[in-house]
């Protein structure tokens, strides 16, 4: 006997409680408030260089950091704006630095695909296809040396698995039992290269013959991705090392703003729309009693409200200085 | 004759080459499905079939590695590397194998391959995305550099890029994937490397670069003229590998004065190697040191006033010109 | 109940015939006096540089190439020796390239590591770990493209696996099914880490991870060497795409002459000879009937003869004259 | 003060760096088991354990971006790739990531690390594994470029190497490992970077070296005082980036004559860079074009007369003041 639509969500949000779940569906919207947001100001010439919108795979980035400790560390690619937000990254400072202004969190030298925060332990967007999963590597290394039980979460997506970097990663990591929880967002395709034509094999066969756990879950459902990151930072942390996590998602727009999309069908879009993660958190929280169209009014009034505020932060702030050029290419006693 | 664009000039170099020799075929990153990531390769691959054009994983040290093979197993293979800043994670296929097989192996095993990859800064993608390496890659004996710096030097040069024995890197400047120009539709249409091409003659002083940077030194070349009234003879020189260094030199010879123009750091980049030669060849010709207008020594920041601050402009020309008058 | 010794060598050989087995004997035995002398003439000065013998791996080298056609192409590492020998370079055109004279096979620019007979599909030991492993996808690739039934046959070590073109090779000879044979020479050592500590997994559990065939033999007997790569070879014969083979073996001497060997116990490099794949195939070729101590001595004799004759060889090759340093940097029609 | 050899000079700084500061560790290819493929670190497994100094997979990108990752998350690793040829599998990171970091993230990461690698021809190890890729390094802004040419200079550059808040890469000729020298024991002895050693003094020209070279350029100013009495000053200039300019500008003031010896190749080299610098600096001074003395163009043969052949040699320097005379 199927079990009626409220028993069913209840049994998903298992382990959840309403203000957490409320969290999550605030983050997811003003992910994605601010990347529609982004997606306007690209057009309108306020932001440039090259801008890759990550609508569709929010709940990736809101289930899977809101699953570490203060003291871990994360590393990404240049599809990061998702992640910085949901780590904790101030809209303001993440628009300014899309403008190139100084109260960027870049300073305005990093701009879209390169958003620190090393206060957060948030350590960068990567643009070069796969270079940070050796960094990962690392900065587990460090965590466990230094005793702590941080660990590193290192996000990448499935066009990254074709590098040779993800095999010297991932065995190292396996080797020296480095605390890293590896996270690829899979969202079928490297640019215009649909997922098959880059890898020979499914990721978490692949990740486990390197001899880790590695599991694949649903990347549209913030709980499903959540619970199955909550399970890999366990494991890190009982020192038991890496844990790989592929999660099956989606991105609404093209690859960068430039993508003509010529590779895939409109079907496909709207299929993926189908499954939508917002729409899903949101049905699962009414069954549940847990959200009503006032209280989602209220979520996403304060998403505008607060993605409008980071345009206006970010158009005040000034430009960086041309004197400031030269500066801080080292590191020294000086300046340091 | 026809008006194209550099990328188309490209498209139809590669087009008619696979046409003239079933050996070339095209592999590379996105240069399929999705049309090329600058729109190069746009529409070959419903011309000629994913046999002759490969889209291929994000891996540039395999692919670059599996022309070689090809190459070696008798194809012509052009691989695209979508931007030169991804080859850093292929130069040691292209340095150490492409490179040096025909030496290493007595003559016996040569690796004809095209390497094609855009190249410079100015579109605000920031430090890992905005490298010049032109310079870089024409240090290593063993290959040819080529950085075309208009449409009918790209199809020319790219053509004869495939009709060459040996490895081609083939950088192109991607503030020139739309600059229009006549391009001449002959099919046998070829320009030989190591020719540099005298794009304005002169006599006060000789302006050198290639690629994009030829640009900067043409409109600073008629800004001389207007403004000040200086006469300056520009040289494009089209190969760094091979260079053709006598042109350069009969040039300053004749203006005693030389600037070279390039996007890359001044700092350890190609620039110095052309000033040293100048010097070398030509010192008793020269009437004040050799300079270089280059860009500045400094991971390419977002922003676009320090970008542009970062980089060589026509006003940096102007002003080296007037500072050794 | 246990069959008789005859037996079981009987059940051993078969499908070999005797001339076979003759000529895989006397190719070990050659490979294995060669190297000797190398070692040999390497304290003498006489050959400089990395020298890396291959003394205990013979039986890899002949079991594996005696099982490709003439079409066929191999890419090796820099451990090349016996990969030439018993692919037929001569050995005298082998000791001329230790020696760095003209006669040299690769005209005394490639010395040891840098073997190259292109007449034969020899294409060269790779002198940098791993790289050659995508060359190979690039030489299967052509074959497949001529339409021809070519393969590539790629040989490398077990720290080879550790680098990231092992990775990507692997997987573009899978997506491509391009025609090579992976063949891994796991000597239980890369220079002087065991392997354990290069890889977190088993090597052909890996590979098939990447959805090709792989299997582990004894690399210390040639004829299992021989079966697993014929298998191999029709596969990639019949347009399955690659294969992948690991051949468990042992190297009797240092990493290369340099090496103080402070890593292994002499007791493992005792029981590793008593493995030995000479002994091994004697006794089984006596066992049969095929053998006995006189053949055996005209065959270590003729290997003798043979190796002795490619010392004078070399010796009495001219050097390179020094007016050629410049020559065939670039193929041009002039010097083509 | 002892004697030692350049690869125990090199110990020694190692060893009293993880001594000194437990955030330094060691990681590499063959470092610990093997005790290090020139022995530079032999012993220091049995002496520091497996977490200090850490066996590595051959993967030279990997271990590279460990050792980023690990300066990033605080400690401060020193990474050896074994010899030089081997980085450019580690370059993208080398050059993106370690360079980059700090001016990227607006100075709120840095990456301090060490990577150690052995550099240069002259054993008859054949194309691959001869480069001397000091220059190709000295390119890039972000890093340090650290060239020693004696067992003093070692320690105390290496040292410093470890004090810094940046990426150093610390580049040892093979020819100097057995090389004899004192070296102070002081475990605070560190030499600073960007200071050029004036090995010794002249008058008539300056030669300016670094690493192996600087021995080239040593004998070679002992043939010229000999046998033609002309005084040759000698510069070693220790680090590429910062470089010691003003060293040598001043020198080349005094001797209006300059020779710079490399041993990688001559073409798009950093002696280039050096050659344009002078002349942008003391055009007015000098009396002959600076020269240069390098590597001959070429893959470096495996046979032993075209390799000598193919290097610069102290006769080759030798030539090069008396042709300038
Ligand atoms: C080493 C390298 N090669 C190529 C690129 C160009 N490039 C940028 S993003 C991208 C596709 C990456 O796809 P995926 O990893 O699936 O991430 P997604 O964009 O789908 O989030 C490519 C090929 C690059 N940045 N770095
Ligand atoms: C890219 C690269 N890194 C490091 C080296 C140095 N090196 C030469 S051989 C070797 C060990 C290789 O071991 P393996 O692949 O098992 O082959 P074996 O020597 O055992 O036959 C190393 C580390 C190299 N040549 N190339
Ligand atoms: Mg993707
Ligand atoms: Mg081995």
């Amino acid at each position: 006997m199927a079990a009626s639509p409220a028993a069913e969500a209840g049994e998903h949000l298992d382990g959840f409680n309403r203000d957490q779940l409320s969290l999550f569906l605030y983050q997811m919207v003003l992910i994605r408030r601010f990347e529609e947001k982004c997606g306007e100001m690209y057009t309108k010439g306020k932001i440039r260089g090259f801008l890759h919108l990550y609508t569709g795979q929010e709940a990736c980035a809101v289930g899977a950091l809101n699953a570490l400790a203060p003291h871990d560390k994360i590393v990404t690619h240049y599809r990061d704006h998702g992640h910085a937000i949901a780590r904790g990254l101030h809209p303001n400072a993440v628009m300014a630095e899309l403008y190139g202004k100084v109260d960027g969190c870049s300073g305005g030298r990093g701009g879209s695909m390169h958003l620190y925060d090393a206060s957060l332990g948030f350590l960068g967007g990567y643009a070069i296809v796969a270079a940070h999963l050796p960094l990962a590597v690392g900065l587990g290394l460090a965590a466990k040396m230094q005793k702590t039980d941080g660990l590193a979460l290192c996000i990448f997506g499935d066009g990254g698995v074709g590098e040779g970097e993800f095999h010297e990663a991932l065995n190292l990591a396996v080797l020296w039992q480095t605390p890293v929880v590896f996270f690829c967002e899979n969202n079928l395709y490297g640019m215009g290269v649909p997922f098959g034509a880059s890898l020979s094999t499914e990721i978490p066969k692949l990740a486990a013959a390197y001899n880790m756990p590695a599991v694949s879950v649903d990347g549209m459902d913030v709980l499903a991705v959540h619970r199955a990151t909550q399970e890999a930072v366990a494991h890190c942390r009982a020192g038991k090392g890496p844990y790989f996590i592929e999660a099956m998602t989606y991105r609404y727009r093209g690859h960068s703003m430039a993508d003509p999309e010529l590779y895939r069908l409109k079907d496909e879009i709207e299929a993926a729309k189908r499954r939508d993660a917002i729409e899903h958190l949101k049905a699962d929280m009414t069954l549940a009693g847990w959200l009503d169209d006032a209280a989602y009014e209220e979520v996403a009034a304060r998403a505008e409200r607060v993605v409008e505020e980071a345009v206006a932060f970010a158009e005040a702030s000034p430009e960086p200085g041309l004197a400031t050029l030269h500066d801080r290419i080292t590191k020294e006693p000086a300046n340091g | 004759m026809a008006e194209m664009r550099f990328r188309d000039a490209l498209r139809e170099a590669l087009r008619e080459e696979l046409i003239r020799d079933p050996r070339v075929f095209l592999m590379g990153e996105d240069i399929g499905l999705y049309g090329g990531s600058y729109a190069v390769t746009k529409g070959l691959l419903d011309e000629f079939g994913p046999e002759r054009v490969l889209d291929t994983p994000i891996a540039e040290s395999g692919i670059v590695g599996a022309g070689i093979g090809a190459a070696m197993g008798g194809l012509r293979p052009m691989v695209e590397l979508m931007t030169i800043n991804f080859s850093f994670l292929a130069l040691d296929q292209i340095v150490n194998s492409a490179a040096k097989l025909y030496y290493m192996s007595n003559g016996q095993i040569n690796v004809p391959m095209v390497i094609r990859m855009a190249s410079g800064g100015g579109s605000q993608l920031a430090a890992t995305h905005s490298h010049s390496l032109e310079g870089l890659y024409a240090h290593f004996p063993g290959i040819k550099v080529v950085c075309p710096s208009n449409p009918a030097d790209a199809k020319g040069l790219l053509k004869r890029a495939f009709r060459d024995d040996n490895t081609v890197v083939f950088i192109e400047h991607t503030a020139l994937y739309s600059m229009k120009g006549e391009v001449p539709d002959d099919p046998e249409f070829t320009i030989e490397f190591g020719k540099a091409n005298i794009l304005r003659e002169g006599k006060d002083v000789t302006i050198i670069g290639y690629s994009g940077s030829v640009w900067q030194a043409s409109r600073a070349a008629t800004m001389l003229e207007s403004q000040e009234g200086i006469s300056a003879e520009v040289i494009d020189l089209r190969t760094l590998r091979p260079l053709d260094i006598d042109t350069v030199i009969a040039s300053v010879k004749k203006t005693n004065r030389a600037v070279i123009v390039e996007d890359d750091w001044k700092f350890g980049g190609f620039a110095g190697e052309l000033s040293a030669q100048i010097m070398e060849r030509a010192f008793d010709w020269l009437d004040a040191p050799v300079a270089r207008v280059c860009g500045k020594d400094v991971p390419m920041p977002y922003n676009r006033n320090l970008e542009f601050a970062a980089l060589p402009s026509e006003e940096d020309v102007v002003d080296a010109v007037l500072a050794m008058l």
